[in-house]
């Protein structure tokens, strides 16, 4: 495999599409291998600040995936989701992260097609748009490290 | 006691962070008993030079971002002549507001220096440019960092008095004690120095020395600073301006917040803060009122220049995308 | 080829050296600024009601340029309390900043701190006068601080006016401070007349120092608002009067690979070169162009202190460095008895501070008579406020040009008197200071 | 100190160790810094895979353990299980997902490996940031509140109430009892719902552990599972429930009537009553909707429906009794107010408002013209002194209150005669002088000294009356200066303020004015000026306002007169120029004006057109462009004073910053209206009294809310045909040259005409009817509304259903025809207690019905108009009211459009048969189409699906079975409780099958149709169920709370109040004491969207804390 092996830092909910994502490993859906899962309890659990964490780390893409709309375990965790995920956005794109390496999705317990489908496709995008950086870490030679921002 | 050896230098900037020096008026003549100025070019006439011929620096104020050749130069001379270094002010610790320089997509380099030499034998160039304005702390270790644009008065004084130590109280000692981070102000009162790494400003936000009323923080719509809201009173941001003192670190002690200006973050972000602008996105964003996706839409389409904003001060050092791109265009 | 520089230069704002190229006796001296202020970079994307904050930066003037412009881009008119608030603390800022440079020059000889201590010429200038001089900036500054937001990097002046009105303590400390300032600035200025101006004994070197006599360039009457620019000639004849907007249609702007600041010119008459003998087209501002238009002060402190120059220095126009000096503490009684009128209760209050506009227009723009010069501000905005273009022309300020030319005169002279090159440099910091 | 971590890698048989190659990551991960060792095996969930895990923690001394296996879904409880045995800390461990997430679904071995082995280095970079944590135990507080005291709430009380538990039980009606008590007869038994139902409300009431509170609404909960705080709000019942008798002497006095909700509008009720006699609360109570817009609106808050009504009923004393309470003088408030009370009457939506002004003078000239003054009884004299400098509105106002509260008054006054601006402001043909003079004079009556011609600061001071004894001072002061024109000439003999024109001229000191007088100004000062000129012999009088007519603050009526009298108007000018000769005025230069951008105000502010300048002969100008106080004469007093110069006073109290001075009227206000004025009296006398009495300043009493100022068309209706009657005025050509009153009043006829126009919007008028004929004195009508803070441990959410609004149906021809009516209404009138006392009649002739047809599935079962689902019960309903038709009426025929019959409960389906077979009901399957009047008769035609094409059947009583949908208000009480909802508007249980009563909060349960449509045994059977659930929790005694919640570093926190908004569970608050958050660990659901928002990073979820996932993200990445 020669080819550019994207990473994929997936957010994904406890209740909805934790779920789906295990049933679709039951039910052998083959995906690409570029994602890393992280267990949420909730979608609006995901800082920003760890999406562009993993941007600045090296991911190429970030997947936040949380319960629909109205049946959030949490009443309302996956619309404040929602509601960041317009605002960050736009601060990714004023920072030159391209459209399509974030993304925000619904995937229900029972949608586990839907989670291999978002997996595939997320994964093809990026493929296409490149690597995003490889940057290492700053090594800031300033012991007040914690000023600039460590 | 011999005094202790002070140099002053401002890279580029303006000159308010040192004349900050000078505004702890009354504290002057104190300061003149404890120090030496050995080093201050803009009040002193010291020439750049002239660092060369010093044995050693106890303490470096060093105010102004790395734009010039110059400045990198002089702050590794300085660096290497100083016991302890100072990051003065928001450019130095941060980038300030020089560092807005690397938001330009079109040309990062001087748009002033233009022409051609009329005779390039005899005529002196000018100096060499960095390829991005960086903060004094990206091009050498800092041990402390006074923050602000400009820092206030009780906190340049805090500074001094926690590096220059001198026995006895003071009543500007209350600041720190009331608001600085517990170590520091424990260093300054038995008259140790401060651990390496100490920012003199607060551990909270702005928000905690906001005199503004908070009471529901729920977005509506964006208020722009030239539109009418209440000038007293009311949180800034629940009032729906943009205001950043909820992730700014705090010391000014709400100095803008108070005149009904709200808070652009310079004095860098809080501690356990990874990246201010995904902070703010975050915090103004959840509270966001609308609900359907159009909506919502509508609401962000209001916000304009995220970055411009929340990295106001501090675009290469805290912005956490930027951090690496910069230092990738190095290379 | 020998090279001489001096970096930086004392007391001067922008980062600035001077280069003098030496080569068979004859000198070269170039005054260069090292750092761009790169204006655009930090402003172009920002929304417009951000520049009076940002520019604040390049000086305290410019933050209520900024607030101007804004109005002008609204198309507001700030109420009057806004006005006058505004108009106190331009005065504040002449203050201090006269102040500063009358403190720099009376430190000129040592460290600052050491003459706190000492009080300056232990010979002539009477005990602690310096150290007057520094309470005095900082009442100022309190003052500044109370009508601006913040002493140095004002906040508080916004589109349409101020952002909110006094605290009610600050009615009663404002004429108070007004008070204690201009009883320090009578007792500075008699002090500075009895032993430095009219003996010029504190300003040897740079007694017979003067600059080659060119136009200079003010608002009409120094009136607020500032309409309209008056171009006067080297003898104080009129020669153009235009309006404020067309400050950047009458004014040209060269530049030099060798130095960051751009050096504004006269348009219609081009470019002349650096040339100590040519200023046809080079102009100059500031508090002395300032003085040097006015036919009269309205304020009687100012007013007596101009006359006493007249009576020591002659008629203006002045081209003097004396003079230059001079106009600085003309400007600062000038500056502290309108502090004194402005600093009054009635002036800030009424009923409202601001208006609020309703509509964004395209472009903006503002000229001020900054305590070193007119300043001119142009936005221009897209429909939702961003900057898209921006002029700021505080080159003016600088008076880039007259500096350059300054320079080379005091290199060449003092290469002339075969002064040795530190005193060349004392000469130089003293001469360009009041300018 | 380093960390020592075990990993322990599963084959999973072949499931994991067929593509990803475990024995590599082991090997590269055990030389990783902090692994102190890594282990692979085949069935790690295995005892022997187990004890591999135990064995290293102990013997290795292992401070965290990572498995990658299946999904934690399966065994996280498993291995966490494990470490906890081996005596580590369960949250020390974490688990990584390496089979759903790998092997299973990757195609490539090496890709799959590095997979893995990323996700497993992420668990190793994270689990060292773990802690250990555990859970904590919070006791149970039992007791509990049952929302809705329908049959499911009452079942619930009764069964908690019964273990011996306390309940509240909130009811939102002024009975409990709840739709059960509509209904007659229930089915499939027929017995009667209310021999059922009131045998359990009067348990309920009587019983020691019950408290039931009516009229209630919860606000809002805060706490957590066994500890609630809930705050309820409860709006007066009025009445007594101690002493009220239930003798209903107050119904025949109460002068109104609306439609009863309770009868579902078949009937009318009074404001006080009692739904029917064996209502539980068995009281009468009082239906008020809030304050009405009349007395809403008006500044000094007088029941301007109570008066109105009393007028109507021409009891003219009591009405001017009720005016007293806040107005003293009708009178003269009858002339001058500017009525916001007529503004706002929900009558100016139909067509013209009440005339509540007109009426109130009529009331007061009464009394005048009586000569019999009549105030309430003054209180014992309390010999203490209270000053009142200025004798305008005011201070007569707080004259009035203080005398009688039994105060020695004072009014102190400058000029020479007393009325302040009402003398010396107001034009005698507005306000006549003699009623100004009677009015005053019964004032005086009652003790008051008044002293004209005293100066304050000059011949009296603060001190000189401190020295006299005065305990209090009352200033009023108004303003009496011109505002200044800052116009050129404006000296100029001939220029004359407005209010000293004014003054001058009621003071009969000479006024001098020329032939031609332009006023300047739009205020009523100057139309007052303008007037006055006209009077004293101007030949023209212009005036001239720099805006426009629009723009002018001047009252329409006044201008409108002006115009009459021929006043001329002249709009955007302004003078910029007086001229004179010898130093009188002889010219003006005016400027036109064009109206500019809205200023802060809203008013377009007035631009000048440059060029139009021009020069106007005149010969006086009279200035009323504003006024000002005259403050020298109270600089002794040093007050605070505001930037305008007015007199700065607590809102509430009207104190200054002085004790025991207080201020109002215009020196504070700056220029306001007689009602405001005489308001700031009556506030001032309250602040005064208890100044005087307690010795400080008592908390005012929270406003009466107002109630909808949008017209209902139920009120529309209640309007009786009466015309506002006009007020008729001084012909035109009789008022020149004098000052004779131009408005001549209302007749008595006129005003109890008026009087009877009240639509009577908000519900009780408290005109005091009923309290006067209640006999055991059980009535108050100054009872507010309250708020209630109780404890609780559980919460049962009974709130019932509403039924569908069949107006939706147009077609059906409900409200346009009254004999379709709707099957609650039809339960009415089957009801012994209900409007026909159990006949069914039809509600348009009062005749027996012989044909009646029932219309199944209104509002249910419908897509398009309704609802989507089936209401359950109509079909059940239907049957049971044909059957009663037939039991009253055994000739009578009963028809059933129906779509399906539903009938599966317990003897249902044979109560239906019963109902076609016994009965002769006739069911037609099929929609109607259209219900429509014919020849006196109406017919409903619909279609029969069974047999095909169109059926017409002739009725004389149309039933719409109409469904069972979500009470309007769910949406307050999901916000209230923080209950989710479906799509209708039904709460959300927990779970549809196993977890039906309870909600996805812990500790709040659901019963009855708010969760869904049930009948009653379902209801009453959830009702049981929920009252259990609530004792299993208090039985259990604590309750324990999960570890994994959100933790606020206090140190960071900065109290932004970002947080506190977002979270569903109110489990975060902002603490006052600390200025920081915190998070309530046993509400906390750990959700952690409080902690993505937090700004400043103090919040974090404990087990997922920014910093163990940073670590995660940083150790996948490598």
């Amino acid at each position: 495999m020669s080819e550019f092996d994207s990473k994929i830092i997936t957010f994904l909910c406890n209740w909805c599409s934790y779920v789906a994502a295990d049933a679709a490993g039951v039910s052998r859906m083959t995906q690409k291998t570029n994602t890393r899962v992280i267990r949420v309890f909730c979608s609006g659990m995901v800082d920003p600040g760890y999406v562009i964490k993993a941007f600045a780390s090296g991911a190429d893409g970030v997947l936040v995936a949380g319960c629909h709309p109205g049946d959030c375990h949490y009443i309302s965790g996956n619309m404040k989701a929602l509601r960041r995920s317009f605002l960050l956005e736009r601060l990714l794109t004023e920072l030159g992260v391209e459209k399509g390496r974030f993304r925000l999705e619904w995937i229900a317990a029972s949608e586990s097609p839907k989670y291999a489908e978002v997996i595939n496709a997320m994964s093809e995008d990026i493929r296409r748009l490149g690597p995003f950086s490889t940057p290492s870490r700053v090594d800031e030679p300033s012991a007040a490290a914690s000023a600039s921002g460590q | 006691m011999p005094k202790k050896k002070v140099a002053i230098y401002t890279a580029t900037g303006c000159r308010s962070c040192e004349t900050s020096i000078l505004d702890i008026h009354y504290q002057v003549q104190r300061l003149n008993r404890m120090v030496d100025v050995v080093f201050w070019p803009y009040v002193l006439g010291s020439q750049l030079d002239d660092v060369d011929a010093l044995d050693s620096i106890d303490v470096c104020f060093y105010a102004g971002a790395i734009r010039t050749e110059t400045d990198r130069r002089m702050a590794e001379k300085l660096r290497d002549t100083s016991r302890h270094m100072v990051a003065l002010g928001a450019c130095a610790a941060f980038g300030g507001m020089p560092a807005l320089a690397n938001l330009s997509v079109t040309d990062s380099a001087p748009q002033e220096a233009i022409g051609e030499p009329t005779d390039p034998v005899a005529a002196p160039t000018p100096g060499e440019f960095e390829p991005h304005v960086k903060s004094l702390t990206q091009v050498v270790p800092a041990d402390y960092v006074v923050p602000g644009c400009p820092p206030t008065q009780p906190l340049v004084w805090a500074a001094i008095q926690a590096l220059v130590p001198e026995a006895g109280s003071d009543s500007h000692l209350a600041f720190a004690f009331s608001r600085l981070p517990k170590l520091v102000a424990e260093a300054m009162a038995s008259g140790v120095l401060p651990p390496r790494g100490t920012i003199f400003g607060g551990d909270k936000a702005v928000c905690a020395s906001c005199s503004r009323v908070k009471e529901e923080k729920r977005f509506k719509t964006v208020l722009r600073p030239y539109q009418k809201y209440e000038a007293t009173g009311r949180c800034l941001l629940e009032q729906g301006l943009v205001c950043q003192g909820i992730a700014t670190r705090e010391g000014c002690g709400g100095l803008c917040t108070a005149e009904g200006i709200p808070c652009r973050g310079c004095f860098g972000k809080t501690e356990a803060v990874f990246d201010p602008g995904a902070k703010m996105v975050s915090a103004i964003s959840s509270t966001f009122e609308p609900e359907t996706p159009e909506e919502i839409q509508a609401l962000t389409d209001q916000f304009i220049d995220l970055t411009g904003t929340f990295y106001r001060y501090a675009f290469p050092t805290q912005c956490a995308l930027q951090r690496n791109r910069s230092i990738e265009t190095q290379k | 080829m020998q090279t001489i520089t001096f970096e930086p230069l004392r007391w001067q704002d922008p980062p600035s050296r001077v280069t003098i190229k030496n080569q068979n006796g004859h000198s070269d001296a170039y005054l260069q600024v090292t750092t761009p202020r790169n204006v655009r970079a930090m402003t172009i994307g920002r929304p417009v009601e951000e520049l009076p904050r940002i520019l604040a930066i390049l000086g305290p003037a410019h933050h209520l340029a900024g607030a101007m412009a804004l109005d002008s881009l609204f198309d507001v008119e700030a109420p009057e309390p806004a006005v006058n608030m505004r108009r106190a603390l331009l005065d504040t800022y002449v203050f201090i900043e006269h102040l500063k440079k009358i403190a720099f020059l009376l430190s000129s000889k040592t460290n600052p701190f050491a003459d706190l201590r000492v009080a300056g010429r232990t010979d002539r200038i009477p005990h602690g006068l310096l150290d007057d001089v520094m309470h005095t900036i900082a009442l100022a500054q309190e003052a500044a601080k109370i009508l601006g937001g913040r002493s140095d990097h004002p906040i508080t002046a916004i589109a349409g006016g101020i952002s909110r009105y006094l605290k009610k303590e600050a009615y009663a400390r404002l004429p108070e401070i007004a008070g204690k300032c201009l009883a320090a600035a009578t007792h500075i200025s008699a002090t500075l007349n009895e032993i430095v101006m009219e003996t010029g004994d504190a300003l040897p070197t740079v007694k017979a120092t003067s600059i080659t006599a060119m136009p200079f360039l003010t608002m009409a009457n120094g009136e607020d608002p500032p309409n309209t620019a008056v171009f006067k000639a080297d003898t104080g004849k009129s020669i153009a009067e235009f309006p404020a907007k067309d400050i950047p249609a009458n004014i040209g702007f060269h530049k030099e690979f060798w130095s960051h600041a751009p050096f504004a010119y006269i348009k219609d008459r081009g470019w002349p070169g650096l040339q100590a003998d040519t200023t046809e087209g080079l102009y100059f501002v500031g508090p002395l162009a300032r003085l040097n238009s006015r036919q009269a002060l309205n304020t009687p402190l100012a007013e007596e202190e101009r006359l006493r120059m007249v009576s020591a220095l002659g008629l203006p126009p002045h081209v003097g460095v004396t003079a230059a000096y001079w106009a600085l503490v003309v400007e600062m009684l000038q500056a502290v008895e309108g502090m004194s009128e402005m600093f009054d209760q009635k002036k800030f209050v009424g009923p409202s501070i601001r208006t609020i506009p309703t509509e964004t227009g395209t472009e903006g723009y503002a000229a001020v008579e900054a305590p070193d010069g007119i300043i001119f501000h142009r936005y221009q905005v897209d429909p939702l406020g961003i900057v898209e273009e921006v002029d700021v022309l505080d080159t003016t300020k600088q008076n880039n040009a007259l500096l350059c030319l300054l320079t080379q005169t005091v290199v060449a002279t003092c290469r002339e008197q075969k002064k040795s090159w530190k005193d060349t440099r004392a000469a130089l910091e003293l001469s360009l200071l009041p300018f | 100190m380093k960390k020592k971590v075990g990993v322990y890698i599963c084959q999973c048989g072949t499931n994991i160790a067929g593509k990803v190659d475990t024995d590599k990551i082991a090997e590269e991960l055990g030389t990783d810094d902090c692994v102190a060792v890594c282990r692979t095996y085949k069935y790690m969930c295995s005892e022997p895979g187990q004890k591999l895990i135990r064995d290293d923690i102990e013997e290795l001394g292992l401070d965290h353990v990572v498995e990658a296996s299946c999904t934690p879904k399966m065994h996280e409880p498993t291995f966490r299980n494990a470490c906890s045995q081996a005596g580590m800390n369960p949250y020390m461990f974490e688990m990584v997902n390496i089979r759903e997430h790998c092997s299973w679904v990757s195609e490539d071995t090496d890709a799959a490996t590095t997979k893995a082995k990323d996700l497993v280095r992420g668990g190793v970079a994270r689990v060292v940031h773990h802690e250990p944590l555990r859970g904590s135990r919070k006791p149970v507080q039992p007791t509990a509140m049952v929302v809705g005291g329908g049959i499911a709430g009452i079942t619930a009380s009764l069964k908690i109430a019964d273990a011996g538990y306390q309940v509240y039980l909130v009811e939102q009606d002024e009975i409990i009892g709840g739709r059960m008590a509509q209904f007659d007869k229930t089915f499939p038994t027929l017995d009667c719902a209310g021999c059922t139902l009131t045998p359990k409300t009067s348990e309920v009431g009587r019983h020691p552990n019950i408290e039931i509170m009516t009229k209630s609404q919860v606000e809002s909960i805060s706490g957590f599972v066994g500890n609630f705080k809930v705050k309820v709000r409860q709006q007066p019942r009025y009445v007594s429930l101690e002493k009220c008798t239930g003798c209903g002497d107050c119904q025949p006095v109460c002068p109104v009537n609306f439609d009863s909700a309770f009868e579902e509008g078949m009937a009318t009720r009074h404001p006080i009553s009692r739904a029917f006699p064996q209502a539980i609360p068995n009281t009468f109570s009082i239906l008020r909707a809030g304050a009405p817009p009349c007395e809403f609106n008006c500044p000094a808050g007088v029941n301007a429906m109570g008066y109105m009504t009393l007028t109507g009923m021409e009891k003219y004393e009591e009405a001017l009794d009720l005016v007293r309470e806040r107005m003293p003088f009708a009178a003269i408030c009858g002339r001058i107010c500017f009525h916001p009370c007529e503004t706002a009457c929900k009558r100016g939506q139909i067509e013209s408002p009440l005339s509540i002004c007109a009426t109130k003078r009529f009331l007061g000239d009464w009394e005048l013209a009586r000569n019999e003054f009549k105030h309430p009884p003054i209180k014992k004299s309390r010999d203490k002194k209270v000053a009142i400098i200025g004798s305008g509105p005011a201070g007569l106002s707080a004259a009035y209150y203080l005398a009688l509260e039994g105060y020695s008054v004072t009014i102190f006054e400058k000029l020479t005669m007393a009325g302040g601006m009402l003398a010396v402001g107001i034009p005698a043909y507005r306000l006549p002088r003699d009623i100004l003079s009677a009015e005053i004079d019964n004032l005086l009556s009652m003790g008051v000294t008044l002293q004209t011609g005293v100066t304050f600061g000059t011949d009296i001071t603060y001190e000189s009356l401190e020295a006299d004894g005065y305990e209090s001072i009352f200033v009023a002061t108004g303003l009496h200066k011109s505002g200044q024109m800052r116009v050129e000439g404006e000296d100029l003999k001939g220029v004359v303020p407005g209010t000293d024109l004014l003054r001058q001229h009621a003071l009969d000191e000479p006024v001098t004015i020329g032939k031609r007088v332009v006023v300047i100004g739009g205020g009523n000062v100057a139309v007052d000026c303008a007037r006055t000129c006209l009077r004293v012999g101007a030949e023209s009088v212009e005036i001239l306002y720099r805006r426009t007519r629009k723009e002018m603050p001047a009252w329409d009526i006044e201008v409108e007169e002006a115009e009459k009298e021929g006043i001329s108007l002249s709009f955007l000018a302004a003078p910029i120029r007086f001229v004179g000769d010898n130093g009188q005025l002889t010219h003006m230069e005016v400027i036109r004006m064009k109206l500019g951008e809205p200023d802060d105000s809203g008013r377009r502010r007035p631009v000048p057109v440059e060029g139009s300048q021009e020069l106007v002969a005149v010969d006086t100008v009279v200035a009323a462009i504003g006024q000002a106080p005259e403050m020298e004469t109270l600089d002794s007093l040093s007050l605070d004073t505001s930037q305008w110069g007015t007199i700065t006073t607590d809102e509430d109290t009207l104190a200054t910053s002085r004790p025991g001075v207080f201020a109002g009227g215009d020196c504070t206000l700056g220029a306001a209206s007689f009602v405001e004025a005489v308001a700031h009296g009556r506030q001032a006398a309250e602040s005064i009294h208890s100044y005087l009495k307690y010795g400080g300043l008592k908390e005012i009493k929270p406003r009466e809310r107002a109630m909808d100022p949008d017209l209902t068309a139920e009120e529309r209706l209640r309007a009786k045909p009466i015309e506002r009657q006009p007020m008729p005025h001084l012909a035109v050509e009789q008022r020149a040259g004098n000052f004779e009153e131009v408005d001549l009043g209302l007749s008595a006829e006129t005003a109890s005409a008026e009087g009877q126009r009240c639509l009577h919007c908000g519900l009780c008028c408290q005109c005091g009817e009923c309290a006067r004929a209640c006999g055991p004195q059980a009535i108050d009508l100054t009872e507010t509304e309250r708020i209630h803070e109780i404890d609780v441990g559980a919460l049962i959410v009974a709130t019932g259903i509403d039924v569908f609004g069949a107006v939706k149906y147009p077609e059906y021809g409900y409200g346009k025809y009254p004999d379709v009516i709707t099957n609650l209404q039809y339960e009415r009138l089957c009801n012994s207690s209900g409007p026909t006392h159990g006949e069914v009649l039809k509600p348009s002739d009062g005749k027996v019905p012989q044909s009646v047809v029932f219309i199944q599935c209104v509002g249910s079962r419908d897509r398009a108009k309704g609802y989507e689902y089936c209401s359950k019960v109509c079909c059940m309903i239907s049957a049971k009211q044909l059957r009663i038709f037939k039991h009253h009426n055994p000739d009578g025929q009963a028809y059933v459009f129906y779509i399906d019959n539903r009938a599966g409960g317990k003897g249902y389906e044979e109560f239906m048969r019963q109902a076609i077979e016994e009965d002769n009901a006739q069911y037609i399957r099929g929609r109607v189409a259209k219900v429509y009047q014919e020849g006196g008769r109406l017919v409903v035609r619909g279609e029969n699906s069974l047999v095909g094409g169109p059926v017409e059947v002739e009725a004389d009583l149309v039933v719409l079975a109409t469904g069972l949908v979500p009470q309007s208000d769910y949406m307050t009480v999901a916000r209230a409780l923080n209950l989710s909802t479906d799509k209708y508007g039904f709460f959300i249980e927990a779970h549809p099958k196993l977890g039906p009563v309870e909600t996805s909060l812990a500790g709040i349960f659901l019963a009855g149709g708010a969760q869904g449509p049930k009948d009653i045994p379902e209801s009453v059977a959830q009702g049981a169920a929920a009252g259990a659930e609530a004792l299993a929790l208090f039985g259990m005694g604590e309750v324990e709370v999960e570890p994994t919640v959100a933790l606020v570093d206090e140190r960071l926190c900065t109290g932004c109040r970002t947080c506190e908004s977002l979270c569903p569970y109110t489990a975060v608050t902002f603490s006052d004491e600390s200025k920081t958050a915190a998070v309530n660990d046993a509400l906390c659901q750990g959700c952690g969207t409080c902690a993505a928002a937090c700004p400043t990073g103090a919040i974090g979820v404990r087990h997922y804390t920014s910093e163990q996932i940073c670590a995660q993200i940083e150790g996948m990445l490598g």
